[in-house]
């Protein structure tokens, strides 16, 4: 876990760090109280990412339908983007629409509770409210299009068949569960730690507009 | 007509009594003064909720009204806290004995008016509950206040002060804790035993004592200053006509030890009437005090005409205008209060017959703390009222809600300094002893005379000392 | 900025994601700074969306704007199905991607809170919220039990399909009582212009003028184009920069632009035309072969002493005028409504083109703009007379059924006419309006129907510079209501009610509408399919339909000299100046058009009366003060505004204010002069005389500071705005070199 | 041999001080003056001259102090501003040195006065148990002379006070 | 350590303005306005409302002069180096000035933000940082042109009723009480067409990001764009008529030109260059 701080305070050009190593020990503190609830997890397959520290226990979140992450992300190894498809592109990942889910399930599984639940839901034409489990204040303006980009896309030697990995960084292990729920603080410091770690910009208007 | 500062012949335990006593059995007086200063303070703090939840419209607070009677009061405060390190600190080095019996209450009166002056930035944020966020504490999102800002500044100034007065005051203190510690009983005597720090006066703690309390004035003298010429950055520091003036930081500590020293009359004729000090806050040094403040008094009348003078000659027009403006704007008439109250009434210090007068000084010491605050209000509001750009003049009076606060705070200060002067001795017991010992010496030399023979022949060894009297 | 091909009503059926959910940096509750709640909020995900709707990134969509008749076309920002933010087309040749403050207030015309969201009827006296099939029962059961030769139409500007429709209904009813009214309008103008040049609406080339005589005509503000005429302004104020001179009584905007602003007394601006071209002749010699001889000698007693003695202009600002005019060939000369609504309007607006005619600018910078291709879809322009013809029609009897859209006579039409009182003649009243309005209240049915940014429809604009178009308006949104129906919707309805069987086929006015443009001439087509042609002409959001270019030729003329007389019991006159912002009122609903301050006098959420300083010391009133404007049919209360912008004979109270029942944002706010005029008309055109009406004003004691953004009216000596004249600008930036 | 604390409480400064001189003076073999503690209400101007000069730190605490905040703040402020780069504003330099003169200033005279008082706690013995001897009427209006001392001296101290028109003596054996 | 990091980089943190500041700029957002087209018309401002969440306040409070009107529209009736307000008349009409953040590049409302609310980005803007602002209104104060605003209530509660609030713009925060805000030369709109860009794997050309008011006015009074693209129009014209940013006074070869920037004598450097009203004297 000290390995992270000095990780997190490397020094960057023109000694663009947030925070020096002299604060290195009150980080020590800061981060303890956080990793008392699990060690960070060291994510080997995403390179030139040093992932974000901290993690966070969220009460489980009841959604209409109990859609089983696991099944799908861990098992059919399904990448997230092909169902979170607007990541990519804007700045919202966008929960999947129901046709895309009927695309599969209009044959596939049609026996369990969860998909007759959500054929009914398509045949009388609307689609499930999902409650929102991973919410940062509404002055928080995060884009899935950028970080994906720079640990993704643009981020050579990166495969993007692991890119569960780079969601990982911030939406913990969602593989390893069924219904999401928050596994990460989601705070400024978590978000400026992983920014000066992975050089990401320190212009407070990036994210606060 | 009483000529001495003090009748030497006092008896040490009668000091001890007086003052021991004036801080026992509160009379009805006492009560009715805490409960008008408790009320005083519930309007404060009505406002105060009424403006945490609205916020600051209901104060009256436009654009481009963004400051209004909460700096200026904030000032005020400020300045009133000088009069205790002008007594306390100045007075003691340049070793002027007859601040003794009064210093006690001017420091006390520092460290209560800094605990007032630092709510009013607070109160006047428009999101108090983020206030803590001026403070440069190490948080892992890695931001830090501006440092550049002169509010930064005043943070870093205010806790310094208050932090230093405190300390001084409470230092200055803790020998006559000890004699109340000795003659006090319950709850009173734990207290004492703890704040008195086991103090046992003997010869290496007097030494050590002498040390600081010398050190401490030295350091609380400059500190005094830095932090009005800091607050005065607040406004110099901008680059608004009149507020961006050079000469404003002395300007402001002198309006500070004016309004002190205005302050601290007030408040000796208040304690010396209820508590019947007579013997120790005696008409002659009220008078010293009166000549000191006529002194400052006319210094800050000069500081004032220069400033006047230095923008008209300065010639920038729209400093003029600025200039003009608090004369004959809408606002002219408190300016003209202000000059009033600040310039002439202070001559009435200069007559003796005045100076002597209790009554009269007690109004006059009343109109200059008055003159004083409208000069803190006279430069905040004509300045936000014209500025650069017309199309943003404005006229504003601000509302109830600002007025509560500002009232309010009287309040508060007045409770703290109620709650101060019956838990604690508002005249410095050890050091009126040493006055009244320094003035027998002074009065009967041949005893000094023998010490010194003792002193200087004492290999010579010869006849045992002949024991002077005291 | 693309728009797209789909069907636009699939498109629009999708729930936005995230909902409605504008980010608001929460104050109080400090947590938010650090975590928050999970599953506090709902993430609404699509059914089935299409491949371009990306969720957090907004579309723009074509269409265009109904907020004043001027039909400018707009793009809409869509971001997750919510319409945001609307910007001017820069494909449509009206506006050209600018927009006026109106325009954009179509946001909070479209969202309003006050939208009325079910139909009401009237049960017993009092309107009461039904269902849209109930309410409809109501109005087939009247129908049937009416005569349809006596049903009537009041609307606003109407064009295009809508027109089309509107027609067929009236034809199939066999009634011709349409009465198409604007309290804002230039129907002198357009009948003037008709008789002397053939055109109703020729088009004005202000890019091509290099000075403008303006008698009134507050083009920049509310005279039938402003954001063209603006964007043509810019043109005639760079390069070798145009001269602007404007003669009126109170300042518009126009005014407030103008090189030389001359305030003339009310109704004698004709008279000042015929000194200027009474100068002209004199000094200049100007050709005056086309002037029939009585005009020649007519021009020719107005000499400059007369003119001054009638009008109050002195002789150095005629002759100054003239110069300019001369000296800054080519000109123009334009009218509106100071001049106009006066009982000599026709006069006033006859003068003011005999000087175009000695100035020779016909054909110059008056062009023939044509006429529309396909006649029926041209626009109606409104009149104030169809106001005073409703109320005649209705008085006598004529009318069993009306249908009131688009216009509000019970506020703009002056008291006397006694429009309430004649209205309640007709026995069976249907409002088809968004807002509940002082009309709506007196109507027997209120129809809601979908807002401009919900509803399909085609307009022609009646000022089209070049080649003729068809603006689209196509949704921008999903309906916000679901008992409201759009406006072409109800015509087809009511057209199957009369059993017009050619519209039978059509399941809504949707599709009638594809079928139409599918029908349009292939030349407009541009060869392309229909389908490829609907979406092309969508995602432009106009249609070019191409123009028959006529050519102007002077008609003839003939002028008679007017008279003024005086009146001693009301010495003054009073102004009802059109505001642009609030228009006629019908946009006093709007906060933001409310808190945008005049930009004139700079007063916000209010009405005021303007004086000049001169006056203001005879009655020895100051800023701030309520006075008392009272005429022979009654009298309004306002503060008093002080200036030099108006004639000290006038006080100039603008309208738009002082709606009794219209929404919470305008109700009992301001008054309304237009509720004070006295009777008369244009003695050619029956156009109200609203500038006429003599009064007298009064000091009621009573007075406050203003609502008046900004604490000084000069610069007190700053560099703030600096002036150049024009020459030095035309050394330094004119004949073409500039960045 | 056993140890003995003894106080003799004097009426006015000239006889402690005459006691104490005669201690100073040998009067009593075994006995130094620098085993004496001198207990009074006020602090006597002339006292080294019969004490002799026995130092105090605190000058020292607070000069130590006083450059210790100067150069600390100065820097603390620098490197939070360097570490903070977001923060270039109003065209200044991200480390202006104006303010932070100003606020050096201020840490200067804060630790300065903390580290004083400080150093007068230690120094004066502050916060130690009060001596057994300790006596109400020192802190009254009474001079104390108390000294450490041998069995054998007791009574010869004893007597030099008397000699000095001593008020009150007390004792007590010394654990 | 970060003391190293002190002692190391120096020199850079000692840049001032002066020294062209310690941002190697990407942009310099800037503005020209044509005050010789602008004709006064409003609709920047009801642009600026609807682009930018601004809460209408009701008449008492405007009254009052609590509005937020970021961008307003100055009427004057005087022209100072004209003259001729004697005259009967206002002969030669008003003078309209459209008054924005004037993003200046040494604000001297940055300076006095005791929480670094407010700073200089790299893009040459003066950022409002909504959420750090703890409304000292500092900075307010010692804006020489009071173009910052403060929201004295919570006005969005009642500035939006349903349905209101659906046009409420999601790209940016709606401000709550106590918080200071003003023109951002619309940055969202900045970052928007900066993504584009990105998106597409190009620079930003001019004309890719146009703020509201920009975009809106009828005449095309206001240019924006960016002052370190040569090509841009802004440039051009600042060039033309001569005037230059980190200037107290211009030098103008041309005395004639008409460029000027509102006070620049304060050696704030506003990003703004107005062009003269020109009239007919």
């Amino acid at each position: 876990m000290f390995a992270s701080i000095y990780l997190t305070s490397r020094q960057h050009p023109r000694g663009r760090s947030f925070m020096g190593r002299g604060f290195a020990v009150l980080f020590a503190m800061v981060f303890s109280m956080v990793s008392l609830l699990g060690a960070a997890n060291v994510h080997a397959e995403v390179p030139n990412a040093i992932p974000p520290i901290g993690t966070h226990n969220g009460e489980d979140v009841p959604q209409p339908i109990e859609f089983p992450h696991d099944i799908h992300a861990d098992v059919n190894e399904i990448n997230c983007m092909y169902c979170h498809t607007y990541a990519r592109r804007s700045k919202v990942a966008g929960i999947p629409p129901t046709s895309k889910c009927m695309g599969c399930h209009s044959v596939v599984a049609t026996d369990k509770p969860r998909i007759q639940k959500l054929t009914e839901y398509w045949e009388n034409k609307q689609s499930p409210d999902w409650n929102k489990v991973h919410d940062v204040p509404d002055f928080v303006h995060f884009t899935h299009e950028k970080h994906l980009k720079r640990f993704v896309f643009e981020n050579e030697g990166m495969d993007v068949d692991n890119v569960s990995e780079v969601c990982a960084f911030c939406h913990g292990d969602v593989k390893k569960m069924t219904v999401a729920n928050k596994t990460k603080p989601l705070t400024m410091g978590f978000c400026v730690r992983c920014h000066e770690a992975n050089d990401g910009p320190s212009d407070c208007w990036k994210c606060h507009k | 007509m009483q000529t001495k500062d003090i009748n030497e012949n006092i008896a040490w335990a009668k000091i001890n009594t007086d003052v021991l006593r004036s801080m026992e059995n509160p009379r009805m007086g006492y009560w009715i003064a805490v409960v008008a200063c408790l009320l005083m303070v519930s309007c404060a703090v009505m406002a105060e909720i009424y403006q945490y939840q609205v916020g600051m419209g209901p104060g009256n607070l436009n654009w481009p009204h963004m400051w209004d009677l909460y700096i200026a009061t904030f000032v005020f405060w400020i300045g009133m806290s000088h009069s205790g390190t002008l007594l306390s600190a100045i007075l003691h080095i340049i070793g002027a004995d007859w601040r003794k019996p009064i210093y006690r209450f001017a420091e006390a009166m520092t460290t209560f008016s800094l605990m007032t002056a630092g709510l009013f930035p607070i109160i006047h944020l428009g999101r108090v509950w983020n206030m803590y966020w001026v403070l440069p504490y190490v948080s892992d999102r890695g931001i830090w206040p501006n440092f550049r800002s002169p509010l930064i500044w005043d943070a870093f100034a205010i806790t310094t002060y208050l932090t230093s007065s405190a300390l001084f005051l409470f230092i200055g203190m803790i020998p006559d804790l000890a004699i109340c510690r000795d003659n006090a009983r319950g709850w009173r005597q734990k207290l004492y035993t703890v704040l008195s720090m086991g103090w046992q006066g003997d010869d290496r703690q007097w030494r050590n004592f002498r040390k600081i309390y010398l050190l401490m004035a030295c350091f609380l003298i400059p500190l005094a200053v830095s932090v009005h010429s800091i607050v005065s950055a607040d406004f110099a520091m901008s680059i608004m006509p009149g507020w961006h003036i050079t000469s404003f930081p002395p300007y402001f500590v002198a309006g500070a030890l004016y309004s002190g020293c205005a302050a601290i009359i007030t408040l000796f004729i208040i304690l010396r009437y209820f508590f019947r000090f007579d013997e120790y806050m005696t008409i002659p040094i009220l008078e010293k005090t009166c000549k000191l403040t006529f002194a400052i008094a006319m210094v800050w009348s000069y500081l004032t005409l220069i400033e006047f003078a230095s923008v008209w000659y300065g010639h920038d027009p729209v400093a003029k205008e600025a200039l003009v403006s608090r004369f004959v704007g809408p606002y002219s008439p408190f300016f003209w209060l202000m000059l009033f109250c600040g310039i002439i009434v202070p001559f009435a210090l200069a007559v003796e017959r005045f100076r002597r007068h209790l009554p009269t000084m007690f109004v006059v010491s009343i109109l200059l703390n008055l003159g004083m605050w409208l000069e803190r209000w006279m430069i905040v509001t004509p300045t936000l009222a014209t500025s650069y750009y017309p199309f943003a003049f404005d006229v504003m009076w601000p509302s109830m809600v600002q007025w509560a606060i500002v009232f309010g705070s009287f309040g508060w200060f007045g409770l703290l300094f109620l709650i101060f002067v019956k838990v604690f001795p508002c005249v410095s017991m050890y050091e009126v002893k040493e006055m009244v010992f320094h003035r027998r010496q002074h009065n009967s030399p041949e005893i000094a005379k023998q010490f010194h023979r003792r002193a200087s022949d004492r290999q010579a060894g010869d006849e045992q000392p002949s024991t002077g009297g005291a | 900025m693309s728009g797209n091909d789909i069907n636009r009503r699939d498109f629009l059926k999708f729930m936005g994601l995230g909902g409605v959910g504008a980010a608001t940096l929460s104050g109080c509750d400090m947590p938010t700074t650090v975590t928050l709640e999970e599953g506090k909020e709902k993430v609404v995900s699509y059914l089935a969306p299409e491949e371009y709707v990306i969720p957090g990134i907004g579309v723009w969509y074509a269409s265009t704007c109904q907020q004043c008749p001027s039909s400018c076309g707009i793009h809409g920002r869509v971001r997750e199905g919510r319409v945001l933010k609307v910007e001017g087309n820069p494909e449509s040749s009206v506006n050209g991607g600018g927009l006026c403050q109106m325009a954009h207030a179509g946001l909070q015309s479209h969202y309003n809170p006050d939208r009325l969201r079910k139909p009401l009827i009237r049960k017993g006296g009092t309107l009461t919220e039904v269902s849209w099939k109930e309410a409809w029962a109501v109005v087939e059961e009247k129908l049937a039990a009416s005569d349809s030769a006596k049903t009537g139409w009041m609307t606003g500007t109407v064009s295009g399909h809508q027109a089309v429709l509107l027609d067929a209904l009236q034809e199939a009813n066999g009634s011709n009582k349409h009465y198409v009214y604007e309290a804002i309008n230039n129907s002198v103008g357009e009948s003037v212009n008709k008789a002397m040049l053939g055109e109703a609406t020729p088009r004005y080339r202000f890019d091509k003028a290099q000075s403008i005589l303006s008698f009134g005509a507050d083009f920049l503000g509310t005279w039938v184009s402003p954001v063209h005429f603006s964007k043509e302004y810019a043109e005639f104020r760079t390069g070798d920069r145009g001269v602007l001179m404007v003669v009126e009584p109170k300042m518009t905007l126009t005014g407030a632009n103008a090189d030389f602003w001359v305030p003339a007394k009310p109704g004698t601006e004709g008279v000042l035309a015929l000194g200027i071209a009474n100068v002209l002749l004199t000094k200049h010699q100007a050709d005056a072969k086309l002037l029939p001889a009585s005009v020649r000698k007519l021009i020719s007693e107005y000499n400059v002493a007369k003119v001054t003695e009638v009008t109050g202009v002195g002789g150095d600002s005629v002759v100054k005028i003239t110069n300019h005019l001369k000296n800054h060939a080519p000109s123009i000369v334009m009218s509106g409504a100071s001049a106009h609504e006066h009982e000599n309007g026709y006069f006033n607006a006859t003068a003011a083109m005999v000087l175009n005619i000695l100035l020779g600018n016909v054909g110059k910078t008056i062009e023939s703009s044509g006429a529309m291709p396909d006649v029926k879809l041209a626009s109606k322009t409104g009149s104030s007379s169809a106001a005073m013809r409703l109320a005649a029609d209705a008085d006598k009897g004529a009318l069993e059924t009306l249908f009131i859209t688009g216009a509000n006579p019970v506020f703009t039409v002056p008291s006397y006419v006694g429009l309430v009182d004649k209205l309640a003649k007709v026995p069976f009243k249907v409002s088809l309006t968004s807002f509940m309005d002082e009309t709506a209240a007196l109507s027997d049915v209120i129809l809601p129907l979908l807002s401009s940014y919900e509803d399909w429809g085609t307009t022609a604009a009646a000022y089209q510079p070049t080649e003729k178009v068809i603006g689209i308006q196509q949704p921008l949104m999903q309906p916000l209501y679901a008992e409201t129906k759009g406006f072409g919707d109800v015509l087809l309805d009511l057209l199957k009610i009369q059993g017009a069987e050619q519209y039978g086929a059509y399941t809504d006015y949707y599709s009638y509408l594809q079928n139409a443009l599918y029908s349009l001439p292939a030349s407009v087509k541009q060869g392309l399919s229909d389908a490829d042609f609907w979406h092309d002409s969508l995602k432009k959001g106009l249609i070019k339909v191409g123009d028959a270019k006529g050519s102007l030729s002077v008609k003839t003329i003939d002028l008679t000299a007017p008279s003024f007389e005086d009146n001693a019991d009301f010495p003054m006159v009073l102004a009802p100046s059109a505001r642009q912002g609030l228009w006629d009122g019908r946009l006093a609903n709007i906060p933001w058009l409310q808190e945008a301050p005049d930009q004139i006098t700079k007063i916000f959420w209010d009405s005021w009366a303007e004086l000049h300083p001169s006056t203001a010391k005879k009655f020895g009133v100051k800023e701030g003060d309520v006075i008392q404007v009272e005429s022979d049919q009654g009298s309004i209360e306002a503060q008093v505004y002080i200036y030099k912008g108006v004639h000290p004979d006038v006080v100039a109270v603008p309208m738009g204010q002082g709606h009794e029942n219209y929404g919470r944002y305008a109700t009992n706010l301001g008054v309304n002069p237009l509720k004070i005029l006295s009777p008369g008309t244009d003695k050619v055109t029956g156009e109200i005389a609203a500038h006429a009406t003599r009064v007298r004003i009064s000091k009621t004691g009573k007075s406050s500071d203003l609502a008046r953004l900004g604490g000084s009216e000069t610069q007190v000596g700053r560099k703030l705005v600096s002036t150049v004249s024009a020459d030095v600008f035309r050394r330094t930036e004119g004949g073409g070199n500039v960045a | 041999m056993k140890r003995y604390y003894i106080m003799g409480l004097f009426s006015n400064f000239e006889e402690a001080f005459a006691a104490i001189s005669d201690i100073r003076d040998h009067k009593v073999p075994g006995v130094s003056v620098d085993d004496v503690t001198l207990k009074s209400p006020i602090e006597h101007p002339e006292i080294e001259e019969v004490l002799g000069d026995r130092g105090s730190p605190v000058p020292k605490f607070g000069l130590y102090g006083a450059i210790f905040g100067m150069i600390a703040g100065f820097f603390f402020l620098a490197s939070g501003q360097a570490t903070f780069l977001v923060q270039p504003s109003g065209g200044k330099a991200v480390i202006p040195l104006p303010s932070n003169i100003v606020l050096a200033y201020e840490m200067l005279i804060l630790f300065g006065v903390l580290s004083t008082v400080i150093g007068f706690a230690i120094a004066a013995r502050l916060m130690t148990r009060r001596h057994p001897l300790y006596s109400e009427k020192v802190s009254l209006d009474q001079i104390g002379v108390m000294l450490e001392l041998d069995e054998k001296n007791v009574n010869l101290v004893k007597d030099l006070f008397k000699q000095h028109q001593v008020l009150e003596i007390r004792e007590e054996v010394a654990s | 350590m970060s003391l190293k990091n002190v002692l190391e980089n120096w020199s850079d943190y000692r840049k001032t303005h002066e020294d062209g500041g310690h941002h190697d700029y990407e942009h310099m957002w800037g503005m020209v306005v044509d005050l010789n087209k602008c004709t006064g018309c409003n609709a920047c401002a009801v642009s600026c409302y609807s682009e930018n969440n601004l809460a209408t306040v009701g008449k008492e409070k405007m009254g009052k002069g609590q509005g937020m009107h970021w961008l307003r529209m100055e009427r004057y009736w005087d022209e100072p180096n004209v003259g001729g307000d004697e005259k009967e008349f206002h002969e030669r009409g008003a003078s309209f000035l459209p008054m924005m953040c004037q993003q200046c590049n040494a604000a001297t409302c940055e300076v006095v933000c005791p929480v670094a609310a407010t700073y200089h980005t790299p893009d040459g803007l003066n950022a409002q940082v909504y959420n750090r602002c703890i409304g000292s209104r500092y900075c307010s104060n010692n804006c020489p042109y009071r173009l910052r605003y403060f929201n004295f209530y919570s006005y969005y509660e009642d500035a939006w009723p349903e349905p209101l609030n659906q046009q409420l713009n999601p790209d940016l925060s709606v401000r709550d009480k106590g918080v200071m805000e003003k023109c951002t030369f619309c940055v969202q709109r900045i970052r928007t067409a900066k993504d584009t860009a990105r998106r597409e794997g190009r620079e930003v050309r001019d004309g890719d990001a146009v703020s509201a008011c920009a975009q809106s006015c009828p005449t095309k009074a206001i240019t924006f764009g960016d002052l370190l693209d040569e090509n841009a129009e802004v440039t051009k014209l600042w060039k033309f008529h001569q005037v230059e940013l980190g200037k107290t006074k211009q030098d103008k070869a041309n005395k004639e030109l008409r460029g000027y920037r509102v006070l620049e004598g304060l050696n704030v450097d506003p990003c703004i260059m107005y062009l003269d009203r020109v009239r007919e004297v």
